[in-house]
């Protein structure tokens, strides 16, 4: 396996951990640190791409910039939500939260 | 062919002015009460007339009949009819006795309807029915036969039908209906064959034609057109419909089921002769069927207790001899049996309306008695008219029957001569039955009937002596001598064909005359033992075979297997359909599906948790899917 | 035009509705008492983005060909605003751009309009709705005019994230809280599988610039069907997917439909839906050209589950905006059928060499974008106009004898539900029978077969809609339908009338008017109507939903010129 | 042909968008009233917009204007009309959607012009049938009735697909609301029932055109939606088959053919009079025009090879429709089976003249069924609606005896019994008779059994006549104590056209038939070939055209 692959493989464990955050947990803080967990991932594999891939003109750190702001803004806008649930509900359960369904 | 214009006028006015008193007894006669019949009748006479005028054109013009294509009809396709006209010795034949009885009839019906609340229906549908026949008559090709067919059939209807207030005449009136429907079902697909074979219905297309259709077609488009008649001449088996008719006002059981169109069939037979005459094996059909009609009709008759029933199921013997005639080659001797019949029959069952208006409305003949002298001259009137029935000489039915069996013998049916000599006795007796039974003895009347018996107006009794004339002489006018009368050679141009019989006084023909004779006498001495003299007698008779009496008086159970086989059956199947079938088979598929698709959404549902990382592992494993899916379409 | 000058021009729309946002933030903390300038600044952003994207597109010299555009015969009006790229190719500003900007903005100013009424009950929030709505549009606008992976994924998030704040926007209420909380969690955990998706095809092809990812896929060849390439696409499938609600990625739609503020929820349902399927369009149409075998395939096992899923559980559903919910999960499975048509259709050969993709598929999308936003906005619309007049939980049963006791009202629903279903001569025909020809050109007759019979499925629950507004009665009233309910029929019917027959609603006469009319007319009903105050915004939101439906639909040439020419994309540099 | 050459202004489009106009006008009117109300009143402002007791009668007078308007603008195509060509006659055309070469373009032949006289002739009548039916909501009722005539009309008018495919579903609405709104106890299955039903088949029937077109354009020609330019077209086997079966599916569910037709019973047993009137009347109609304007010309090879299939069907629906009809309770149930009885003969005329050379007098009987149909079942149905005011019931079993407090209504509806079970001088026998006839020289077997259904019809029809109008009971067989008024001269009046149309076919069907000789000779001569080289192996067929799917 070339570098990039080695690197990828990791980002690619890295994101699934994450998933396997989301999907696993059931307190929503743990959930959002999760999400940070896969975009993070990616991140090292945009890093690892834009480092090993040949041509790929270093977009890949271009767009981890990116990615690192939106994901600030993305914890922001989350925990701004789970608080105003916790205010609402007292809870940070997401599994507290079926009232809709079917 | 050039037609006289005084024809064309005429034969529109006979069509036309019975219409137009329909229309106008329609639409005014209510208002008009008591004096509703006057447009109507005056208009019948006029077109009776008018009948009797073209007659006597026919008269002068035998060879060339009058045809006149009026107008088109129904154009579409390569198919082509039109309201077309035709009048030859046939038709001058039928007009004499359409126009004469119909005439009288109407004027009879003055008396005997006088009070009744639909009086201006009566006559307007009398005259509707006048229309239709003369149409049916008139008509030169097979569709508008067919128009003036189905419309005698609604008029039958009507006034089968006319007292809808009594459960009975509103059944018999549907009966009649329908059983005649399922002839015309006969005679609709005689129609169509005849018009894919030949391409078109008028009749002297058909007739040039005739020999150039192939013989098992020619044979179908037979059967198919005699099943129409079967049906409308009440022929076995579908003759259940005219006992029933007799649910109708008297008069019209004299018109329209005695004189006119029950002699339709026999018509139209005789009109389709260049076909009949081409397939030996139709021939043989209508001389069964006809034959048996016959006898079986005159047992039934012999046991009814009804007045008017007995001379209904003698009327289906009458024309079940008309059929045997027809079957048998004899054309002539059929449509002379046709002449007269309509006359006596008709006087029959004129009188038996005068007797039953006498009676104040009471049918059944146990009930009568010793009316002789109570009222005369419908008394011998009607006995004119049985004794031309029974076939006694010289009256007219004589004339006519003898001429059939004779043919029937002389054609080598030997059984048939049989059946119908067995019919005559069968015949005799009853009609004397029924004579001996209302007009001899003791009165068996209530005392509040017999103070109420009395004599007809003139209204009624003057129809009654005009027809008893021809009824008991125009057999011997027209028909003498025989097998060489008048009407033989008037016919002639019709059944163009028929070879003459030869009639020796002292051969066969004179021998078979005086068999019948000595049958008919014989028949009527019985009646005067079994119903005048001995009157036990048949009480004991009926108790030694109660299985042949019991069937006999029944009508040989055939309105019982109509209710069970096709009525009740049909009405079973069609629940069947309706409830089983379109309910639960096509809208249990329909709702079906839709309640599938109800239940599939349902059970989707749960899938629709509320819960966050269940909607998140949704996601990815739909993910994982589509990779797995794709990816092994392309074989990675 | 050229440099920074150039740049900005590209991105002039957008930052006019981003540079209104800040605007309004900043007012809200200005104008004290007089919120009510809030909706109309935010309004006057809009059209004027609206305006500058028009002055952008026209050419002025082609002024006098209004009618050939109106009639379909030519887009020559159109024909100015050559195509323009700029921050180094991150964005465009092409056809498809200006008319993706002009169908956002409308349907901002719809939904604007569509929540007076809501907002006026939350006069303290209204900076913050209305400066996130306009974020959102600024997003949406940004998918449209991407033309690079990066700011894709940037008008993405941008796109998103506000709307995760608007769905929740009713604090304290515990399921518009739910519903913010699934919509963020299961949008940023599909966030970052869309955006593993476009650092696998970075990686496949070592470009984030759609052309040169174009070029990079076909240079691959064969390899354009390798494994690392189709988990790229799936996984973009995912991301795009998830924001259009298509099968399986659909679980949030319902539940955030339901407990998202009625307005809220109107615009997710097409602006957020037309945002996602424009970049969807685009992305695939212009970058992954070169493998479209892949992603017809990925896109048709996703439209038949759509299609097929939604109408079946929208089938059973009491509540009118789950309903509605489902509704729009299985439009999008008819909306993918028109990127199928793509992919599937006959792909030829350009002059140089490139591969030219049939044109129907991407102007049926566009079309019923355009179609759908109208009919839809419609529907909710009813749905916030019913609220604003009485106590309303959204259910079929509380919609029972709506005819009597709103006539007008009834009729535009019944508008909006036939036109949903597809019934002619209203838009929601044109917009399927355009997805049809798409799709049947590009050879795929058995999907626009299933499409028809799921349409005919869709019509039982439309129309029980109708059945309820028109053949049933409301609890308690007799069918003979004397008295109190039939007054206030009548009046809300003038109401109505008055606004239909005023046209442009939106002035202070009118205003006037209506504001007496319903407040005679709903007399009782406003005493348990939550939302007090006439809604004369969500009227006239209502009225041009139903004139664009209904007059379109007569007449749909326009909007289906708009559409084709959107179609000159720019592929890029 | 076109309008400028014939009469000088767009007729067609006139007589089709006159119904409208009359909605506009009422709907202008209505609104205007209201202010006018609040002006003259304070506080009472609903009395005194119901105080209006003149609107009423206002707008039932416009919506009979409009509509006789249109029935006597129908009257003066007729008779400017050629009969001799075959073309379409009063062509309007112009651009509609350019993207798809949409025309709004009309035009009739003669098929049509027949269809056209009787959808304005119904339409008139319904609306002075219903002048005191509906109770409730009665301005949405007329303005569903104009409406609906505005979409029938532009069915039979339109020459372009979609034209004709946007007139035809749009015409499903009005009826929807006139069944579901003003319907019986179970209106809302029976007005869902309908529209699923027709929208099945006739979304089908859109993704057809959509791939005929398309089709056509494949091959170079361009894009067009113009019928007789598609229907020249000769298209391969297998979309023939397949868009025939589209087709076909779409019409015979409107026909409607055994086993689609059981929403009609639903749909006519909840819909109220003027409904049922339609529905029979033209609707029903629609689905044999399309037979004819498309599955015939469109695949003649494939409608060839469903010739023996379609045939029998009908023949079979003749006698289920019959036999179903023998056993209702309900009058309108059963003259509604007994229109699908009736619509046999139309289906079994109509395919049965493609099955053998030089058979169009099947086919002209076919319409002119139609024809008869509409008239005779459109006047049961009225009669029915009339019985039903009177009574209240349409129960069988709770009449009798009405023939002695109603005869001359007793009258009417046994002339238009007549009429229905074919008595030979009213129009019912002329058509069935001519499309028998047409199936007897398909197959004598099949007419035969046809035949079988003119039994049955006179068997349920003089059933259902003797239990209603006279006694079935025996002695207690009045019925109790009504009085009940004999029928009305507005109700006369809305029955005299269709006793003199009765008649006047009856008497002489040659001024109808000359309408349909060019026409059916058109269709004909379009199929000729197919019928020429009749193929004998459908089945072989579906296989080869299920290949073609791949």
């Amino acid at each position: 396996m070339s570098p990039l692959d080695w690197w990828l493989l990791l980002a690619m464990l890295l994101f699934c951990i994450g998933a396997f955050g989301v999907l696993a947990r059931r307190n929503t803080i743990v959930v959002i640190m999760s999400l940070e967990l896969m975009l993070n991932a990616v991140n090292i594999a945009l890093v690892a791409i834009a480092q090993f891939r040949a041509g790929s003109q270093g977009a890949g750190v271009l767009f981890s910039l990116f990615v690192i702001t939106l994901a600030a803004a993305e914890v922001t806008v989350g925990l701004g939500i789970v608080i105003a649930n916790y205010r609402a509900k007292r809870t940070v359960e997401n599994d507290h939260f079926d009232e809709m369904k079917g | 062919m050039e037609a006289a214009d005084s024809m064309k006028i005429a034969v529109i006015l006979i069509v036309l002015l019975p219409l137009v008193g329909f229309i106008t007894t329609l639409l005014f006669g209510k208002r008009m009460g008591g004096k509703a019949h006057i447009v109507p009748v005056a208009l019948v006479t006029v077109t009776a007339a008018l009948a009797v005028y073209a007659f006597g054109w026919v008269f002068q013009h035998q060879e060339e009949p009058f045809v006149w294509d009026a107008f088109s009809w129904i154009v579409a396709g390569r198919y082509h009819a039109s309201w077309g006209f035709q009048v030859d010795t046939l038709t001058g034949i039928m007009l004499l006795v359409v126009g004469i009885i119909g005439m009288l009839t109407h004027y009879y019906s003055i008396g005997y309807m006088r009070g009744d609340g639909g009086y201006y229906r009566f006559f307007a549908y009398l005259n509707l029915f006048m229309f239709a026949m003369y149409m049916l008559i008139l008509a030169d090709n097979f569709l508008l036969l067919f128009l003036g067919w189905e419309g005698v059939g609604l008029c039958s209807y009507l006034l089968i039908g006319f007292w809808f207030d009594r459960k009975s005449a509103s059944q018999a009136g549907k009966k009649a209906f329908l059983v005649n429907r399922v002839g015309d079902f006969g005679f609709t697909l005689g129609m169509f064959l005849v018009l894919v074979t030949t391409g078109t219905l008028q009749f002297a297309g058909v007739f040039d034609k005739a020999e150039t259709i192939g013989a098992g077609t020619l044979l179908w488009i037979c059967l198919l057109l005699f099943t129409g008649a079967v049906g409308k001449s009440a022929q076995f088996p579908l003759h259940v419909w005219l006992p029933d008719a007799m649910e109708g006002p008297t008069p019209v059981s004299a018109l329209i089921h005695a004189a006119t169109m029950v002699n339709a069939g026999v018509y139209m037979v005789a009109r389709a002769y260049p076909l009949f005459a081409q397939s030996e094996t139709a021939m043989l059909v209508v001389m069964v069927v006809g034959t048996f009609t016959a006898i079986f009709a005159a047992c039934i008759a012999i046991t009814q207790n009804d007045i008017k029933k007995v001379i209904a199921y003698s009327t289906i013997s009458s024309l079940g001899f008309m059929f045997m005639a027809l079957g048998a080659g004899a054309w002539v001797a059929g449509i002379f049996y046709l002449f007269v019949h309509g006359f006596f029959k008709g006087l029959l069952f004129l009188c038996s309306g005068s007797v039953i208006h006498a009676m104040g409305g009471e049918q059944d003949m146990r009930k009568m008695g010793g009316l002789r002298t109570r009222i005369p001259v419908t008394f011998w009137t009607m006995l004119i008219a049985a004794v031309a029935l029974v076939g006694i000489f010289p009256l007219s039915g004589f004339w006519a029957k003898d001429e059939i069996l004779g043919g029937a013998f002389a054609h080598g049916y030997y059984v048939v001569w049989l059946v119908g000599i067995v019919t005559a006795f069968l015949t005799a007796v009853f009609a004397f039955r029924m004579m001996f039974m209302t007009f001899w003895g003791e009165s068996r009347a209530d005392a509040e009937v017999q103070a109420h018996i009395h004599e007809s107006p003139k209204v009624m009794t003057v129809p009654l002596v005009l027809l008893a004339i021809p009824a008991a002489a125009v057999g011997a006018v027209v028909g003498w001598p025989p097998e060489a009368g008048w009407i033989h050679r008037f016919l002639d141009p019709v059944f163009f064909a028929v070879e003459h019989e030869e009639f020796e006084w002292l051969g066969t023909g004179g021998a078979l005359m005086a068999v019948s004779l000595a049958v008919a006498l014989l028949g009527v001495y019985l009646a005067y033992v079994l119903y005048l003299r001995r009157r036990e007698l048949p009480e004991r008779l009926a108790a030694r075979v109660p299985w042949a009496y019991e069937a006999s008086l029944r009508k040989m159970y055939m309105d019982d297997i109509y209710e069970v086989v096709p009525v009740r059956s049909t009405i079973a199947f069609s629940r069947f359909l309706w409830t089983g079938f379109d309910v639960h088979v096509i809208d249990g598929a329909v709702n079906g599906i839709a309640r599938l698709w109800g239940w599939f959404g349902d059970r989707l549902r749960p899938l629709q948790t509320g819960r966050v990382h269940n909607y998140a592992f949704g996601i990815l494993a739909g993910a994982l899917a589509l990779v797995v899916i794709v990816g092994w379409v392309w074989g990675i | 035009m050229s440099g920074a000058n150039n740049d900005v021009m590209v991105i002039l729309p957008g930052v006019v509705v981003a540079a209104t946002a800040l605007v309004v933030f900043m007012a809200d903390t200005l104008v004290g008492g007089r919120k009510w300038v809030l909706p109309w600044i935010a309004a006057a952003g809009l059209i004027v983005a609206a305006g500058v994207a028009t002055a952008q597109w026209i050419d002025v010299g082609a002024i006098g060909s209004v009618w050939d555009f109106v009639s379909g015969s030519g887009s020559g009006l159109f024909g100015g605003g050559t195509a323009e790229s700029g921050f180094a190719s991150m964005v465009a500003l092409d056809k498809f751009a200006y008319y993706c900007t002009l169908l956002f903005c409308v349907i901002g100013v719809l939904t604007i309009m569509l929540s007076d009424a809501y907002m006026k009950k939350r006069r303290d929030a209204m900076g913050e709705f209305y400066g996130l709505l306009l974020l959102v549009i600024t997003g949406m606008i940004g998918m449209a005019i991407s033309i690079d992976v990066i700011a894709l994924f940037v008008a993405f998030e941008l796109m998103s994230l506000p709307t995760y704040v608007l769905a929740g926007f009713i604090r304290g209420d515990e399921r518009s809280g739910e519903a913010a909380i699934k919509y963020f969690i299961n949008g940023a955990f599909s966030s970052a599988i869309l955006l593993f998706g476009l650092a696998l095809l970075y990686a496949a092809t070592g470009q984030t610039n759609y052309a040169s990812i174009a070029a990079g896929l076909n240079n691959l060849g064969a390899d354009a069907q390798s494994g690392l390439v189709i988990v790229a696409l799936v996984l973009v499938a995912v991301g795009f997917g998830f924001k259009i609600a298509a099968v399986p990625f659909h679980w949030w739609a319902p539940d955030v439909y339901e407990g998202a503020p009625t307005p809220v929820t109107a615009f997710m349902s097409v602006g957020i839906k037309a945002g996602a399927f424009v970049g969807f369009l685009k992305l695939f149409t212009v970058a992954v050209i070169s493998a479209p075998e892949v992603w017809t395939a990925i896109l048709t096992i996703l439209a038949v589950l759509t299609m097929i899923v939604g109408n079946a559980l929208a089938l059973p559903q009491r509540n009118l905006k789950r309903m509605l919910a489902y509704s729009s999960i299985a439009h999008a499975g008819y909306i993918l059928l028109g990127l199928i048509a793509v992919g599937a259709g006959n792909v030829s050969v350009g002059a140089s060499g490139e591969r030219v993709l049939d044109t129907s598929g991407s102007s049926a999308v566009l079309f019923y974008l355009g179609a759908y936003a109208f009919m839809n906005i419609g529907a909710f619309g009813i749905l916030v106009w019913i609220r604003n007049r009485r106590a309303f939980r959204y259910t079929l049963d509380e919609v029972a004898g709506l005819a009597r006791s709103m006539p007008w009202t009834a009729i535009a629903m019944t508008l909006f539900m036939l036109s949903l279903t597809g019934i002619p001569p209203l838009i929601g025909f044109w917009g399927k029978l355009y997805l049809f020809t798409a799709i049947v050109n590009a050879g795929m007759t058995w999907l626009a077969v299933l499409a028809v019979i799921m349409s005919a499925v869709s019509a039982y629950y439309y129309l029980r809609v109708v059945w309820y507004m028109y053949f049933r009665e409301a609890p308690g009233v007799a069918p003979a339908g004397a008295g109190a309910a039939e007054a206030g029929a009548v009046q809300a019917g003038a109401v109505e009338a008055g606004a239909t027959v005023a046209g442009a609603p939106v002035t202070v006469g009118a205003a006037g008017a209506l504001e007496t009319g319903a407040g005679a007319a709903a007399a009782e009903a406003t005493l348990v109507a939550d939302d007090a105050g006439p809604a004369v915004g969500s009227a006239a939101a209502v009225v041009i939903a139903s004139l664009g439906v209904l007059v379109l639909g007569l007449y749909p040439s326009p909007l289906i010129s708009a559409a084709q020419g959107a179609l000159r994309v720019l592929l890029g540099g | 042909m076109s309008w400028q050459d014939q009469i000088g202004f767009p007729v067609l489009s006139v007589i089709t968008f006159l119904p409208l106009a009359g909605v506009v006008l009422i709907l202008v009117i209505d609104l205007l009233r209201r202010p006018a109300a609040r002006l003259g009143a304070d506080g009472a402002v609903e009395g005194a917009v119901r105080r209006q007791t003149w609107w009423p009668t206002t707008y039932k007078v416009i919506s009979l204007a409009t509509t006789l308007a249109a029935f006597a603008l129908t009257v003066w195509v007729l008779f400017v009309f050629d009969k001799s060509t075959s073309q379409l006659q009063f062509v309007e055309d112009v651009m509609w959607v350019r993207r798809f070469n949409i025309h709004y373009s009309l035009g009739i032949d003669g098929i049509a012009a027949l269809m056209l006289l009787l959808t304005t002739l119904l339409g008139f009548i319904v609306i002075i049938g219903s002048w005191h039916y509906i109770k409730d909501r009665e301005m949405g009722f007329f303005v569903s009735l104009l409406l609906l005539q505005t979409g029938m009309t532009g069915v039979f008018c339109a020459t372009d697909l979609v034209l004709f495919y946007v007139f035809w579903e749009a015409m499903l609405v009005p009826m929807y609301f006139i069944i579901g709104v003003w319907g019986g106890p179970r209106k809302i299955y029976a007005a869902i029932k309908f529209v699923l039903f027709t929208l099945v088949g006739s979304l089908l029937m859109l993704v057809a055109i959509v791939a005929v077109v398309w089709y056509v354009n494949g091959q170079g020609a361009g894009l067009t939606f113009d019928i007789r330019a598609l229907s020249d077209v000769v298209y391969p086997y297998h979309l023939q088959f397949w868009a025939f079966l589209a087709f076909f599916l779409a019409f015979a569910i409107k026909v409607p053919m055994f086993p689609l037709h059981t929403w009609l019973p639903d749909a006519h047993v909840e819909a109220p009079t003027a409904g049922s009137v339609i529905l029979a009347g033209v609707l029903l109609k629609m689905g044999a025009y399309g037979m004819l304007r498309f599955c015939l010309p469109f695949f003649p090879d494939a409608a060839v090879d469903f010739v023996p299939l379609v045939a029998g069907l009908s023949v079979v629906a003749i006698i289920y429709g019959a036999a179903v009809s023998l056993v209702q309770k309900d009058l309108k149930k059963l003259i509604a089976y007994s229109s699908v009885s009736h619509m046999g003969f139309v289906t079994a005329g109509i395919f049965a003249a493609i099955a053998v050379a030089d058979n169009a007098a099947g086919m002209e009987g076919a319409v002119l069924v139609m024809f008869n149909h509409g008239v005779l079942t459109g006047a049961l149905f009225l009669m029915v609606g009339y019985l039903y005011e009177r009574t209240h019931t349409r129960q069988i079993a709770e009449m009798s005896m009405l023939a002695t407090p109603l005869p001359v209504f007793a009258g009417f509806f046994l002339f238009f019994t007549l009429g229905s079970l074919g008595l030979p001088g009213l129009n019912g026998f002329v058509g069935e008779f001519l499309s028998l006839l047409g199936l007897f020289e398909y197959s004598h077997a099949l007419a035969a059994i046809g035949a079988l259904g003119i039994i049955l019809a006179a068997c349920y029809l003089l059933w259902m006549y003797q239990r209603t109008m006279f006694n079935d009971r025996g002695e207690a067989g009045v019925m109790p104590a009504v009085s009940l008024r004999d029928i009305s001269p507005r109700e006369i009046v809305s029955l005299l056209p269709l006793v003199v149309l009765a008649v006047w076919i009856g008497v002489y069907p040659n001024t109808f038939l000359d309408f349909l000789h060019t026409p059916v000779q058109y269709i004909l001569q379009q199929m000729g070939p197919s019928i020429e080289s009749a193929r004998d192996g459908a089945v072989a067929h579906l296989i080869e055209a299920t290949k073609g799917l791949f």
